[in-house]
């Protein structure tokens, strides 16, 4: 285990925390947040232009693109065709062939389509996109993505913006056992600092983020929060924990106490 | 002549292409994406692809998103 | 809550993290350890001078006691005589007032016996002494230690050197929200990164571990995980976590996708 | 003279002082605490204070600790 | 809610516990364990004849089928083809149109791979069969499963004979609320019996248990154990919990204490 | 281990179940609730006589006293001389030396105070009581409780009324494995079926509860389903549960397979 | 004469008996027990123990409880 | 004549039925599923169904399963 950098389809990031762009109470904070998590990737969605708003602010008037590539996702997608078109587009737009594929299945939950998830996998695999799909915790799909040539999984903590944690700690180590030539990313559902942590420590290679920090109370905080919790769970992962036991161990001598 | 645009009608001028049609909307070509009648348009192309009466025009760009 | 710095007793340590010197491979990991760390108090033990063995290595050659403060402990000590009788030698020996206070009820769990405990922080107030108390996680006994002027309450997570991380969340809770005018700081249990984070973000002011660092396979690393997760939970702390809900919030907006 | 050292006895000379006594076993005094019968020393005291036949002393310092 | 029978495709059995028939010591401790537990329906696993064993005995001479129903199941089959021809062959061997329909994706976690499941529901469906298939805790699975004509539906608690128990009560209680027209029975990794209550206390309408009864130290007592969990959760279920509370509330007066 | 009936003092009861009397909507309620539940102890406060309602209802027209016998707390008591007060006139109230002795110190979490609750079981046990102490899940003091002649140790498994069901596994598991020659009864904080189960499968000898019965919705039926959850608890303990493991193991066999 | 009847004043005949006072408060004298003077009585003892002007008297019962 | 029964060759009389298969190898008839060819057989058809060389022939009963 390397610490610092997190290597996607032969490209290096020097974060292994990747962060979401929508939800921040402005784009000031969001820059600040941004920087703060020290992020080298940051998703952005692809919408139609609103042709009601011109001359406003733009989001990528406050990205440092030499700083930080842009992830463009197919968020709102609800089948293969569209997560596909979505894709394209992206490439276009940002003339990158990264791609975070969302083929939503459920409304409530957000959680994947997988049967889409897979088809668009292959046909964007095909067109030459690097892509990273986000899913469920289910190592069935997650092998077939990766056999689909997805250059990462992206399996998720919880839902999308639940805020709920890590939920099936038996499934993620399961997927990280069985995925080793491609990294895992969590994605979604990390709240706070120990959220990420967590995942780490387990061996995530990395965690992608976007409403536990643009939501908190204060953005920026929460953001430096969570950069110091992705390297902190790294490095205890790398460090290898102390094993579990129901009774203590003394930590002092035994031998030399006064009696 | 009218296209649609994003999905709602849009009068243009004839033979605009579209490069025209972001400058008129006020859009940097260098952020956007644009699908025409389904299909996604490379960026260099732009200057060259004119649009006819009732194409389907999508004008995207990227947006705060997670 | 102020980020970076511990108070105890009107003085100020710059870092919330205090470490614990034994159980470690030998004495130069130990040091480097400690200073990974960025601890600026490390307990240590009170130990009759082992007579056969002259000469040798001394822990304090191994602590640069101009960047940490020493925090005697009186572990070992099974009743108020012990603990009140090793307090006193401790400050002889580190010229100093702290004391971590140990009065230990029981051999296997390393529990506090709460009423020597209590009699034991009595006495030794009364003789000058910043008493730091261990202790288990009952409100009751934390609100008589701190009324019997103890400078901070030290609930455990755990069994010392259990590594079993927070084991009941609802008791710290509960002592966080009635001790507000002395720091508590949890004690023991610590076994990774997201433990300690965990408490932090609950609010605790600050974290004590020994074996969870000195037992780990990469100690230093480890202690570099630790200080980072510590910073990291007080950081989520301040910032204000997102809610948890059951159900999804997409991070994208609805508006504007394809159709 | 006969002293009890951190339980067992110890050969010192008769009149020793405790700061003699540290000597004696190699021990920086800045370092150890020291209990004579009972009684915890000041440092300063190591200095002025003489051992007695059969005086129980613990000598203690700093270990690694958690 | 109604407490004691559950009804798959309207027809109503007189229990909710289901239980299967392999792993037991031997077929006289099974048939006293199926007895204990209640059961009316037991599953069975349908295999080539060993030719090489001639007159042993017999499964069926162990099983009252005038008290329990049979439930064939598709274990081992590991795509559409392959549980279709199964179910076929279990169709003709008892006599009945209930299947158990299993597609695994998975040798280690015996997951299930879901696309071969939905396709193999819409093939067997249509041949007449009543379709129960186990699948993942996955709500957009689970409502194509019921979209495409499953009796009911049987999401995970845990991997098959890990005994686990329920790993992820977010995603079955997302669930519970989305599938409300058909049963949701909760099948595989129930270790012991509040495993079973608590799945049960959520809400779900029954529960399909083998490893943690037959590999238990005395199966007859688990089953009897079992049957009495899964009755008490429905029943506490239809009772109404009390919410959590973080602080206590006196059971008894608080007037007319001596002071 | 034996199923049904609990001893305590070398006095068997027909129930491992214990059930209070307060909070119930009616008297009428707790009298079917109470026969529901199967109890054979049933826990009553002392409380003064209320000298401006005469001639009302009497708790003890409501209950079978040959059916069930009564144990009398002392809740609200804060300190010693209160509690051996309220249990002696409990004695002369019921004619019996049972005593369910309660010291509390803490009024929100109704935690108890354990220095007091050991001198009033001290009093109480040489004045002939059979003491039984609500107390918490500290090891150190549910020995000092047993070498002090107390019959049972009732820890508790969350505060009173709160429902929480069981906080602290650890604690509970190592007082089981210390104390072996008088009951452990989980008192306090049951809110639900599967909570009363799972303190019984990990060994402990009955459960006491109140609250979760008597403000359930229909405390009738939870009466009932915290019976069998409790003989269900029982029963699994006594059959020995499954070990845990991350992965499955297939409960169908693997030979005979069509392929 | 008045007595403290749990904590409140109360007139009562002189040289009334406890059993007399359970009867005038209307209390079935095998569902109470008694308290004079910080001493719990037996049961047995009411019909025979008398009260006197200003004793503390604590009538209680069991109630309903956890 | 040479069956594939089960996966593994085996050797029957020629026009064997199905039933008759059943019975040669101990089998009671209401306890097997019959598949022949991959085609699965009624259970009233066992009578009726004659075997031919070569056939591939599947006879599976029910074993404890989950």
């Amino acid at each position: 285990m390397q610490n610092e950098h997190l290597t996607i389809a032969g490209r290096s990031y020097p974060s292994r925390l990747i962060v979401g762009t929508g939800k921040y109470p402005n784009f000031d904070v969001m820059r600040q947040a941004i920087e703060a998590s020290g992020a080298a990737l940051v998703t952005v969605a692809v919408r139609r232009v609103d042709l009601t708003k011109r001359g406003g602010e733009s989001l990528l008037d406050y990205l440092d693109t030499h700083k930080v590539a842009l992830l463009p996702n197919t968020a709102g997608c609800y089948n293969e065709e569209e997560a596909v078109r979505t894709a394209r587009l992206a490439r276009e737009a940002g003339l990158s062939d990264l791609i975070k594929l969302e083929v939503i299945g459920d409304e409530k939950t957000l959680f994947p389509d997988n049967e889409g998830l897979l088809k668009a996998t292959r046909t964007l695999v095909k067109e030459g996109f690097i892509v990273l799909p986000y899913t469920n915790d289910d190592v069935v799909v997650s092998r077939r993505l990766r056999d689909a040539g997805a250059a990462a999984v992206m399996p998720l903590a919880a839902p999308i913006g639940s805020g709920l944690g890590l939920q099936n700690p038996a499934n993620l180590r399961i997927i990280l056992e069985e995925i080793r030539d491609i990294p895992v990313i969590v994605d979604a559902g990390v709240g706070t600092a120990s959220d990420a942590s967590i995942v780490m420590e387990m061996g995530a290679d990395g965690v992608l983020m976007n409403t536990g920090i643009a939501r908190a109370r204060d953005p920026v905080r929460m953001a430096r929060a969570m950069r110091l919790a992705v390297e902190s769970g790294r490095l205890a992962c790398e460090a290898g924990r102390v094993p579990r036991k129901l009774y203590a161990s003394a930590s002092s001598p035994i031998e030399g106490t006064l009696r | 002549m009218t296209i649609q645009l994003n999905g709602k009608g849009y009068e243009a001028p004839t033979g605009i292409t579209v490069l025209g049609l972001l400058e008129s909307i006020g859009l940097a070509p260098g952020r956007a994406a644009v699908e025409v009648n389904g299909r996604v348009l490379r960026r260099e192309d732009f200057r060259r692809v004119s649009l006819a009466e009732n194409d389907r025009v999508e004008v995207v760009h990227f947006v705060g998103g997670g």
